[in-house]
């Protein structure tokens, strides 16, 4: 391997990467809030790609319609659970909130799509199609088990994952999707070509993390939503809603998946069920940081980025393999580190 | 119910599996014969996961290696499958035990993420290794036959899994009830109650974990000799989340779960690939995974135990009879009184920064009660951990028994006779009072694993379960030993530790606030089963808040204040002392 | 346990009662989810079409049952042993990917029912009898057509880089086998995941080979990711690929990139510009007529077609068993058996189709034209 | 006048078991009122029950308006507080985080800046342990932590649940001294107490409840000299 060669898949990896890092980080954003480990985001970042790729192609995107039997259903649910606790003076909030919104971004949607809108507003567009599909399913699927365990946590989130690939095929077909990339331009730096889409890709990814550190650490709403996460019963006496900060964490979570969805769509060609591998990879990443740090996740992910890449070069066929079995190591030594903290809570 | 209800229900059930060969239809038959393939890795998740509490999404690789080493001797290689079953288990379980030694140590979810980690990385692997016809897989592979009769058709097959399947569901109940099986159901109680126990909670884990593997392994080599044909796709990391599914459905927990969970989740597969075409047409080859996710996320939002237990509610309690005398277990030469039993020396224990015991020493002589007293966050109960073994003494000696246990492991202190309790009550909620004390005579027994699997271990059975039901009674709680531990006051909790601790014949007695949370008059009556085995010669090292409880009782008392020793004399002398009086009992007492 | 025995004791009444009695029962398994979806629909597509164009054979009125095996053998198994065990089938038609395939034809020899597979597997499962066709042309024959173009282009050295999957496999082995009759070289064996975000590291491994042209083991959309990357990093000698390249979305993505592509594929593919002569020219034209009345939509692939073949195959079988058995019986399956096997230069869209026995492919080289992606379309290029 | 919290006629189910029956009892502006019993008694329960963590029936008014079916986030907006028997301190997060959060229900956030240096002067530990996370501090710490992340939604009513439990004398003594003092600020507290004697010493009033009924009540001072009361719960010196 010429140094070359490896500046090259350094490069590719950090791309790669970087996509992971922001699924990464809505996937720590999510289980810190709460506690579950949400698989889909992978899907969610597919489903982005080809709403976009819809758009484009000036059809009315499937997103639509499944954003539209989500919001049935938690409507539904919504309702039941009002009623169930004698408080139907909500019905008409959750109306507003579960059905009219996620309608009229749909209506929305629909309309723009007959008037052939410019890329920009294609962008938005697809990024507010897809941020209430997390929130809609977690009133659905999560909010009813939000009490349980972990590991019941992450098996329902593992077959909801089932669920949307398949919804998924329903809504987009088999085919993959690619489309036109974001920037046409590219820069040199040591003799490497480095494209204007790949730089774009890192400067997301950084500006994201950085936005996020910002709002945990500066603002009285990220405080709280970390607070859910460390103890919900504490934060519940001190009058946050850890349904409206897991919902809070959901919009954050889907909206970096999104965002990632668009970065990855005019470099590689996006399934249906392209998901799954970019959840699980981004999923490495974040557990390299404990699931707990964000700064961590995103190092953890590029890491994963470019050690796939490198591995990919050295045996492509066995590149999964190396990358999932080097996750073993590492929790090892995540272990190791994290053993220390939980003797000191015992005093 | 009695025993005997339970075992006529099983021979019903087992002519019943004999009969529906001659009854069923040939299909239904090959749907049973991937149940009881599936029931083998549902039931071993069931012990893995719901009895051991390790969540393992990997066991999908296990059944993979098994079947591919499997096919590789009987279709590549021309052997018999025989061969292939004997390659079969030695492998995954040689692998299992790589694999366990390499992550059990893991904490918390970081060991279920690893099985997802090796759980994909080995089926990734069954595609692109040379000679294992990579993704196109291994076809014509023979099936199993005995002399010359070979199983070919389902109905032929369906004894042999059957077969199997019970076979492995009467050895797997009759492991929970051994000493083994406790030391298993423990293990969700963490790691630090079981070793105090004195049992080995990394070498119980991987026993579970190769336990686990080998009927991963018997599903895999009958997959393979059933299917006749293999390909990487049934061992991916799908299949492993649907097996973890199948245990879940059926009750995480019970073995019999395992099969249900199995049959529900095939079954359920199956009918919606037989109902959906009739209401979405055209869609249907979609909506069938959705259809099942969703069925399944239902399940679970309305029935997270699994149906096993929730039927089980529902089924009278079986009945039990009070534990027979029988010979008594093995008991340890207990030193003479008056002789030094644990010397502490300059012990030291650091967090980062912080000291939480700096330089302390103290002895502790046989046949008193020494206790120690100090504000919180002097150091107490890491003190206390050190001795225990839960935490490591970075400086220091700990002798026990003119032993010194200072870089023992938890369980073998428990062994060398110190027994303890805990200050937030760690029981098996679960499990009965009586199975709680047997816990504590893990030490004290031998059985292992092969005869408690064939039910040879009734003697020292028995055994045990007559000295659980004497400390029982020693203790005041004697005449419920079928109760659930979980169901008693907190009180009782605490005395119910006490008489785990007692059946462990132990030395040493280290009771953590045993008095916290108590009545008054519950109190007293702890002070005189306190008194009492005292008088039993036993040695009791104690830590305690209320100074009316360890006035009237101990003989002497050691002082720690910021982690260090203040002093150390007997009641009155405390009492009285004014380094004690301002940093601790603030005039109180 | 009990309990589980009186469920199924329920479900299996609700089969018996379920399994009807018709004339000709056709049991199709193929992969409309999982990663063979892309696949598998246009088989599913195909097969129905097929229908609409043939429902009845002498008087005889056809049911045709259609399974999903979600890309999974074991589905398929299972699928095959439901659809003979219980619905009673006379025929087997599947499905999508090798290995299900292949997992399907174990389970034909075994219970003793034809079966044509639609896709290629390789060699025949060890039975005493052979009960399985298959009808695709062998993935030796597509690449052994491409590697005489590559021959006639004057290609020497060829750098490989396909799908880490069973159709990967099969393509880089009928390149190797070129090796010795068409003297040319394979230098790389790369490999990636349908699902990979990147392939510049293979690619660039393929670069380091120096190859003069560079096969794609490639299917469907994925397959113009190589193309991609390789054109991105400035790779200028030709390219050539097999028929699953050819799909719409393949030309969509691969763009420029895919541009002058070479690939051999069956006839149908290019059905418009057939000489008029040829066998497949008529009957292909019929099957695009029918596929759009069917689905409303133009056929595009060569897969639908398969199916399409298959269906051809079975009609022109069934026509000579009926004539002494009755179907729904072990003895029209063993005539239909024997009726497929004696096929005799049938045409179909794809191929002339002539089986024996001992073979489990009936095509030849006519079956394989090779075709070149200009401006954007499939171009015959004899 | 009807009393500022009251809770009439209120049974709390736990598991099919009717943990609480029919208790009744209120709290008048300025007061403290003590809850004394024996461990199992249902005390925690009744608490839980009051703040909304769990289900109850009956009445529970509070400030004029039936709060009974309310979240426990519309009863912290109302400024009832609970500071719970296991503290649910933020332990991953800083002292000083932790109390701002204790702030988080508070609409108008101009006073904030103020009552932290009131807690801080109230507790000067918690000054000097701001930067520390919760997770690290010693049992007197985290229950001064929870007090005063209480007082930060500037409370109308403060319930205690065993603010003494596991505390070594003399911090039980500082504990029982900050309630004290917090009646003259006029905060009315409702304090659940095993340590009978301490809590009766404090309070004006006091419940005795008992298998989850209210079995006793009057004026602390009355209820200190009761000679059952003193054999069951307070016991000699």
């Amino acid at each position: 391997m010429t140094s070359d060669i490896a500046a090259i898949l350094a490069i590719d990896g950090i791309a790669t990467g970087a996509v992971y890092a922001l699924v990464a980080i809505g996937t720590v954003l999510i289980f810190t809030v709460t506690r579950v480990i949400f698989i889909p985001f992978g899907d969610i970042a597919a489903f982005t790609a080809l709403t976009l790729a819809a758009l484009d192609a000036k059809r009315f995107p499937g997103t639509g319609t499944l954003v539209l039997v989500l919001a049935c259903l938690a409507t539904l649910v919504e309702i039941i659970s009002l009623l169930r606790t004698n408080e139907p003076r909500l019905v008409p909030r959750a109306l507003l909130l579960y059905l009219a919104l996620p309608c009229a971004i749909v209506g929305a949607a629909w309309i723009v799509t007959r008037m052939d809108p410019p890329l920009a507003v294609r962008l938005v567009l697809a990024l507010m199609l897809i941020t209430p599909i997390a929130p809609l399913l977690d009133r659905i699927v999560f909010r009813p088990i939000a009490d349980g365990t972990v590991l019941l946590l992450l098996t329902v989130s593992v077959a909801l994952h089932f669920a949307l690939v398949g919804l998924g095929l329903l809504f987009f077909g088999p085919e993959g999707v690619r489309t036109e990339p974001l920037t046409s331009l590219s820069t040199e730096i040591a003799g490497i070509l480095i494209s204007g889409q790949t730089m774009l890709i890192v400067i997301a990814a950084l500006v994201f993390s950085g936005l996020l550190y910002l709002f945990f650490d500066f603002t009285l709403v990220g405080k709280s939503l970390r607070a859910t996460a460390v103890n919900r019963t504490g934060s519940r006496l001190m009058g946050i809603r850890p349904a409206r900060a897991g919902t809070i964490a959901y919009l954050l979570g889907s909206l970096m998946a999104g965002v990632s969805g668009i970065l990855i769509a005019p470099v590689n060609t996006v399934f249906y069920d392209s998901g799954f591998l970019i959840g699980l990879k981004a999923f490495v990443g974040a557990i390299v940081g404990g699931l707990t740090s964000y700064p961590g996740a995103a190092i953890g992910a590029v890491g994963v980025g470019i050690l796939e890449s490198f591995a990919s070069f050295e045996s492509s066929a066995l590149k999964d393999v190396i990358v999932f079995s080097l996750l073993i190591p590492i929790l090892i030594w995540r272990s190791l580190s994290s053993l220390h903290s939980e003797e000191e809570i015992e005093e | 119910m009695t025993r005997l209800h339970v075992q006529l229900a099983a021979m019903v059930a087992m002519l019943c599996l004999a009969a529906a060969p001659f009854l069923l239809p040939p299909f239904t038959i090959t749907l049973m014969n991937y149940i009881g393939v599936y029931s083998l890795v549902a039931i071993g998740l069931a012990l893995l996961t719901g009895v051991g509490g390790i969540v393992s999404f990997g066991q999908a690789a296990f059944v993979g290696i098994a079947a591919y080493a499997t096919a590789w001797v009987s279709a590549l290689n021309g052997q018999s499958p025989w061969v292939g079953l004997l390659l079969a288990l030695t492998l995954t379980c040689s692998i299992a035990t790589l694999l366990g030694l390499a992550t059990l140590r893991l904490q918390g979810h970081f060991l279920s993420l690893s099985t997802v980690a090796w759980g994909l990385a080995i089926g990734f692997l069954f595609g692109n290794v040379e000679g294992l016809g990579r993704f196109n897989g291994i076809a014509s592979i023979p099936p199993i036959s005995f002399g010359s009769y070979a199983l070919v058709s389902s109905a032929q097959v369906y004894f042999l899994i059957w077969g199997i399947v019970a076979a492995v569901l009467w050895i797997g109940y009759n492991l929970l009830d051994s000493r083994l099986g406790r030391a298993m159901r423990a293990l969700r109680g963490g790691n630090t109650l079981v070793e105090s126990l004195g049992i080995s909670a990394f070498r119980i884990k991987l026993l579970i974990f190769v336990i686990a593997a080998f009927l991963a392994a018997l599903s895999g080599w009958l997959y393979a000799h059933m299917s006749r044909f293999i390909s990487p796709g049934p061992f991916d990391a799908g299949m492993g989340i649907e097996y973890l599914m199948m245990s879940m459905v059926g009750g995480a927990g019970s073995l019999l779960g395992g099969v249900v969970g199995a049959a529900i989740v095939t079954l359920l597969k199956n009918s919606v690939q037989d109902y959906l075409p009739l209401i979405a047409k055209g869609a249907s080859g979609q909506l069938e995974i959705v259809a099942f996710s969703a069925l399944f996320i239902l399940f679970l939002q309305w029935a997270r135990q699994g149906i096993v237990p929730f039927v089980g509610r529902y089924l009278p309690k079986l009945r039990r009879d009070r534990p027979q005398p029988a010979p008594a277990l093995p008991r340890r030469a207990q030193p003479a009184p008056g002789e030094l039993l644990l010397k502490v020396d300059g012990a030291e224990r650091r967090f980062g920064g912080l000291v939480a015991v700096n330089n302390v020493s103290f002895d502790v002589r046989s046949g008193e009660i020494l206790a120690v007293i100090g504000p919180n966050g002097a150091g107490k109960s890491t003190m206390f951990n050190c001795l225990t073994g839960a935490l490591r003494v970075n400086k220091g000696d700990i002798v026990f028994a003119g032993r010194s246990i200072t870089r023992e492991a938890q369980s073998r202190i428990a062994k060398a006779g110190i027994a303890r309790t805990f200050q937030h009550v760690k029981l098996r909620p679960r499990m009965s009072l009586l199975e709680n004390v047997m816990l504590g005579t893990y030490a004290r027994t031998r059985t292992g694993l092969l005869a408690s699997a064939l039910r040879l271990n009734r003697r020292e059975e028995a055994s045990a379960q007559f000295e659980a039901l004497r400390q029982l009674e020693r203790v005041g709680l004697g005449d419920k030993p079928f109760d659930i531990a979980g169901n008693l006051p907190l009180g009782n909790q605490r005395i119910l530790e006490i008489a785990r601790a007692l059946a462990a014949d132990p030395a040493l007695l280290v009771l953590d606030e045993p008095a916290a949370g108590l009545r008054r008059q519950e109190k007293l009556r702890l002070a005189e089963l306190l008194r009492s085995l005292r008088n039993d010669h036993l040695t009791i090292l104690i830590v305690e808040h209320d100074m009316e409880f360890v006035m009237s009782l101990v003989d002497r008392i050691v002082v720690l204040d910021f982690g260090s020793k203040l002093c150390e004399g007997d009641p009155a002398a405390i009492r009285n002392d004014e380094r004690v009086q301002e940093a601790y009992l603030g005039g109180v007492a | 346990m009990r309990r589980t025995v009186s469920i199924l004791a329920l479900v299996a009444g609700v089969f018996a009662a379920t399994a009807a009695q018709a004339d000709i029962t056709i049991g199709f398994v193929t992969s409309l989810s999982g990663p063979g979806a892309s696949i598998g629909i246009p088989y599913g597509r195909g097969i129905a079409a097929a229908y609409e164009y043939k429902k009845v054979i002498n008087g005889e009125t056809i049911r045709l049952i259609q399974l999903d095996d979600g890309s999974d053998p074991s589905a398929a198994t299972r699928n095959a042993r439901k659809l003979v065990e219980e619905e009673k089938v006379d025929l087997l038609i599947g499905t999508a990917t090798a290995p299900s395939t292949i997992a399907m034809a174990a389970v034909a020899s075994e219970l003793k029912v034809p079966m044509i597979a639609v896709s290629p597997i390789g060699k025949l499962p060890e039975s005493p009898e052979q009960w399985v066709v298959s009808v695709p042309q062998p993935a030796s024959l597509l690449v052994k057509i491409v590697a005489d173009r590559m021959k006639r282009d004057g290609m020497k050295n060829i750098g490989y880089i396909g799908f880490s999957d069973a159709w990967g496999d099969l393509v880089y082995n009928g390149a190797k086998a070129a090796e010795a009759t068409d003297d040319i070289k394979v230098q790389t064996n790369e490999r990636y995941a349908r699902t990979d975000t990147s392939v510049t590291a293979q690619t660039l491994k393929v670069l380091a080979a120096r190859p003069d042209a560079v096969l794609d083991g490639g299917s469907g959309t994925q397959g113009a990711l190589p193309l991609l990357s390789l054109a991105e990093r400035g790779f200028k000698g030709k390219t050539y690929g097999t028929v699953a390249l050819v799909n719409p979305d393949f030309v969509h993505v691969g763009g420029k990139a895919a541009e002058g592509i070479q690939v051999s594929a069956g006839p149908v593919i290019v059905a418009e510009q057939l000489p008029d002569d040829h066998f497949a020219k008529k009957l292909a034209l019929d099957f695009r007529a029918v596929y759009q009345k069917t689905h409303n939509i133009p056929t595009t692939d060569g897969f639908s077609a398969y199916s399409f073949d298959a269906w051809l195959i079975f009609a022109n079988a069934a026509e000579q068993a009926l004539k002494t058995t009755k179907p729904g019986t072990s003895a029209f399956r063993g005539a239909l058996r024997d009726a497929i096997l004696s096929t005799r230069e049938l045409p179909g869209v794809h191929a002339i189709y002539n089986f024996k026995p001992g073979a489990v492919t009936g095509v030849d080289e006519r079956s394989l034209v090779i075709v070149r992606l200009t401006d954007g379309a499939w171009k015959y290029a004899p | 006048m009807s009393p500022m919290f009251a809770m009439t006629d209120v049974t709390v189910c736990y598991d099919h078991v009717e943990a609480v029956r029919n208790v009744s009892l209120s709290v008048e502006e300025g007061q403290i009122v003590t809850v004394i019993g024996p461990n199992g008694a249902g005390k925690t329960t009744l608490l839980m029950a009051a703040i909304g963590l769990l289900a109850s029936r009956g009445r529970i008014s509070f400030q004029g308006s039936e709060i009974g079916r309310m979240s426990v986030e519309n009863r912290v907006e109302r400024r009832l507080c609970l500071v719970p028997e296991k503290r649910e301190l933020f332990s991953d997060m800083t002292v000083a985080d932790n109390l701002l959060l204790g702030s988080y229900s508070l609409r108008d956030r101009s006073g904030v800046r103020q009552a932290l240096d009131e807690v801080y002067d109230r507790f000067p530990r918690l000054r000097e342990r701001q930067r520390q996370t919760a997770g690290t501090l010693s049992g007197g710490e985290r229950q001064m932590l929870a007090l005063g992340r209480a007082l930060m939604a500037k409370p109308k009513l403060l319930m205690l649940d065993e603010p003494s439990l596991g505390l070594a004398p003399l911090i039980v003594r500082e504990i029982f001294r900050t309630i004290a003092s917090l009646r003259d600020l006029g905060v009315s507290i409702l304090l659940v107490e095993q340590n009978a004697r301490a809590a009766l010493e404090t309070a004006d009033y006091g419940y005795v409840l008992e298998t989850g009924e209210i079995v006793q009540s009057g004026p602390a001072k009355d209820l200190i000299h009761d000679p059952r009361l003193i054999t069951a719960y307070l016991g000699g010196h």
